[in-house]
């Protein structure tokens, strides 16, 4: 994969999802609601979840901040919408070892998601690429739908 | 006198490594500041003929270890026009406030007393007060600011009462740059029977101290913000009130005679200084003050003002709104603000791809963000090392960041 | 692998400087080691290329320094085979010990309780537990040592009882070299309910320590004993035990949410540190730790092993009285004697003329005095850059001290 | 003066008083017993002063320690006795002057004592030679003989 410029990562990827993010706002009525923060720049996600059975049927986001933690948030919540809870841990989970430089990441798994691997260079903003993911993952435990 | 960025930038090797492939355009020493030459020679040195445990060898290294030691909280001490007795070495700011907060604040302050902070503390200033009034069981009281920043002075009679005890305040504020009136806050403050500590970090850099002028009780700065080494910093106290205090740590070198069950203490300043101090750094701390001498403290102050109007000049073409006092005189270089649509935190992102470092985020400072209204800022802060073309590269990189998000 | 003194010497610049116009030999390493150019230039290298405040900018320069900073806890970690998660930076040994007494001990030890420490402590492991159980209505025991320095461990039931919530011991002991049995105290307090405290100082930068076979609870060590800089050091805490802990100091970087009146926590180990911490303190800590992983713990073991045979055997023929245990397997580099009527204080000053450094005092132990039965002794301990040469020119320079006052 | 080297400064100074200590042992009846120690080396110093009027008719010391501690503290006795409370005064202001490098030291006030200065080169050491000194002053203020 071609190692994008940050302006290529801003312009391609995380302006759209932050100019026009998916799945903003309240979700009425949600099964679990989550507030997190990165205490570090003061990024702030809330969450709202439905699952039905074991499959996320809806899930929505409120939250400021960065344009990456917003982005990122917003392609999560495109990505998981519709999926087995436990295939939206495993996307979750896997993005997380991209983030650490533990796998390349896999297109097949990932699709789009793939261009977040933009971010590693940027190590600070790790963090706020993976809000809105570590939120996730806490919310299906919260759930019932997974265990840590 | 004025000063010569160009040849001062020529004291400081950081400026020969690259950020990002571009020249250094550092921004951000109202976190750290970056250290010349003579300083980290100053620590080399100690190591390479010097290195011994100081107060304690009878051989000559030791002797030299320790001459070195004293003459650093001489040094340390005229920065701020106090003795060296008064002068306490401590990790750095931090350190030296929960030090207040552990000895003379936990034997004075108690239940239904009051400590009084102000609206615009850094956590270093506020977490210590916090723990301690929970503690104790007295109230913490946040005298407001005005929206431009600068403390409501009007309402200080409202604030300071007779069960106030402590006031603890910043003299120059690191989000808003706000220089406050501290003497006249102390004079309040003494009137009421109250002590006053001052949270020097962004002022003892940058304008001149003077612990009798500001007629503190306890005065606390670090060395890292100030060309010094990371790891030193300085707690500055009345001694009537270091000789009554009881020590913070105990350990080596602070006791007097030490029994299995009880023990004596070592004179002041020493007794608040317990077990092998950070020698080498409060060395290095007094050669960056030797350093910043030599410059000269007005000097410093007349090029940051010059540096800081100009910031602000340019900062507004831009659109950005700006935190703080208009006027220069009542502030120091340190300008927050915020562009647009673009968060700060993207913004640090992008003009970090030109070499620019600057601050984004909470500053330390999260109930002042509240008050400001943004959760969070962009922050630019100058230093000896900075001019006119480091605000430049900073306005070019800041067009960029707004092109993109346009 | 066996050490090539005269290769690692030229490690260390402070030897390129006469000491008295003598070449030095430099036997208080006990006291503060020497640092070799490899950690030196850590340093420089830092300050001169990494620069900046940590876990903060969003700029690349930052992210080098937190890299670094990270990079030393690592090392830290694994020089006591401990993961980096449990690793706090302190200043030393002196301050991790205290702020498990501000933290961990405040909240657990209560009236009646007892903490155990031993007859053998550095008063920085002593004094913290005075003001504690003092303060708390506590009550505060001593481990008896037989006459050769060694613990009563015979009498470790008697001590250690189900009042008791805290034992605190040295590993090494800087007095008497003695190395002690720590995994035997610790099963003995955990199965009473004791939490343990290590005072590794000296043995941190001598011999292997391992936290899991010690089974400690904390675990406390230096950087200026073994080669690092000043102003660093580590506590090592069980993680359980860090994350119920309230906070140490208050300050920047240790919350998470600030209110104006409450905050919350950052997660372990940040929790602990609060403000702008030693940064290149640690950076060069973590270059001592591979510096001396690079020669080898088994290594300096056996050297100094050998050469505290030697320097006892020589220090016999003196007619030195020497304190601690006979059998070196037992002990560490450390050995201190009296000569005669030759005052301590005398002898260091009559050696130092021929360029010997050693330490005469109480070495921060004097209820260890009181018990040894003497004011003071004379004190020589060894390193990595010392051989039988800086004891054959100690026992020379000795017996002129001798022949002054025979 | 010429500058003693630390062989001749023990040999010629030190070490005769410190054999043969001169008024070593307690003094009864006294007026004023205080005991000092010098915590860096463990030298104590306990002193003993009988007055007549303002003079110190007697004095006397205990202790332990360094040559050097030992030896001045002798010293000091043997100087003293005798004197006018404001002259033993006079006398230890001038050697703690001396040692602190502030003047050089007056061969007529100080006499033999003058070769004390020896010790001003090993500054570790000064605060062995001053400790009988000082407890001298602080007896003398505490025998109502002088203030400070
Ligand atoms: C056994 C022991 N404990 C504690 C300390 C205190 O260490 P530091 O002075 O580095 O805080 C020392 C060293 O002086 C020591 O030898
Ligand atoms: C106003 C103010 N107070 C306190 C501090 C804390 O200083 P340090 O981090 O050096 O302890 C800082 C710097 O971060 C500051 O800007």
């Amino acid at each position: 994969m071609v190692r994008l410029s940050l302006e290529e990562l801003y312009k391609e990827v995380i302006l759209d999802h932050y100019r026009a993010p998916r799945n903003k706002g309240r979700l009425d009525p949600h099964d679990v609601a989550l507030e997190r923060n990165n205490p570090l720049c003061g990024d702030e996600i809330e969450l709202f979840v439905k699952f039905a059975g074991d499959d996320v049927e809806g899930i929505a986001f409120e939250g400021k901040g960065c344009s990456i933690s917003q982005a990122s948030a917003s392609m999560m919540t495109e990505k998981v919408q519709g999926l087995p809870a436990k295939d939206a841990q495993l996307v979750a989970e896997s993005i997380k070892r991209m983030m650490a430089g533990e796998e390349e990441g896999d297109v097949e798994t990932l699709g789009d998601l793939i261009s977040l691997k933009g971010v590693v260079k940027y190590p600070v903003r790790i963090k706020c690429a993976l809000l809105g993911w570590n939120t996730l993952l806490e919310a299906l435990e919260e759930g019932g739908k997974t265990s840590s | 006198m004025s000063m010569d960025v160009d040849v001062i930038r020529k004291d400081f090797p950081i400026f020969e490594t690259p950020a990002n492939g571009k020249p250094l355009t550092y921004l951000d020493s109202a976190s750290s500041s970056q250290k010349p030459r003579q300083v980290i020679d100053r620590i080399v040195r100690f190591y390479e003929t010097e290195n011994a445990n100081v107060h304690r060898g009878a051989y000559q290294l030791s002797e030299m270890a320790t001459a070195a030691y004293e003459g650093a909280r001489e040094a340390c001490g005229r920065w701020i026009g106090s003795p060296s007795r008064n002068i306490i070495f401590t990790r750095g700011t931090t350190e030296s406030i929960n030090a207040v907060r552990f000895t003379w604040a936990n034997q004075n302050v108690g239940a239904g007393d009051e400590v009084l902070v102000t609206e615009m503390e850094h956590h270093s200033n506020l977490i210590p007060w916090q723990l301690l009034t929970q503690e104790k069981g007295a109230t913490l009281r946040h005298l407001p600011i005005d929206d431009e920043g600068l403390l409501r002075m009007d309402l200080l009679g409202e604030y300071i009462t007779e069960r106030t005890k402590l006031v603890a305040l910043p003299l120059m504020s690191n989000v808003l740059g706000t220089i406050n009136p501290v003497a006249e806050v102390a004079a309040a403050a003494h009137a009421a029977g109250a002590k006053v500590v001052v949270d020097a970090a962004q002022a003892a850099p940058h304008i001149k101290v003077d612990v009798a002028e500001l007629d503190c009780d306890f005065l606390a700065y670090s060395s890292h913000k100030m060309c010094g080494p990371t790891g030193a910093g300085v707690l500055y106290g009345r001694i009537e009130l270091l000789e009554e205090m009881p020590p913070f740590m105990g350990g080596g070198e602070m006791i007097r005679e030490v029994w299995a069950d009880r023990a004596t203490w070592n004179e002041v300043p020493f007794k608040f200084e317990a077990g092998t101090m950070n020698i080498a750094q409060a060395v290095g701390m007094g050669a960056a003050v030797e350093y910043l001498e030599a410059l000269g403290e007005d000097a410093i102050r007349d090029h940051e003002v010059r540096l800081t109007k100009y910031a602000m000049g340019r900062l507004e073409e831009t659109g950005a709104i700006i935190y703080g006092p208009k006027d220069v005189s009542k502030r120091g270089g340190v300008v927050s603000f915020n562009l647009d649509d673009v968060h700060p935190h993207d913004l640090s992102t992008i003009v970090d791809q030109h070499g620019v470092c600057i601050r984004a985020g909470h500053h330390c400072a999260q109930p002042l963000m509240r008050r400001l209204g943004v959760p969070a800022t962009a922050r630019a802060s100058f230093y000896v090392y900075n001019d006119e073309r480091d605000v430049d590269v900073l306005i070019d990189a800041m067009a960029e960041a707004k092109g993109w998000f346009a």
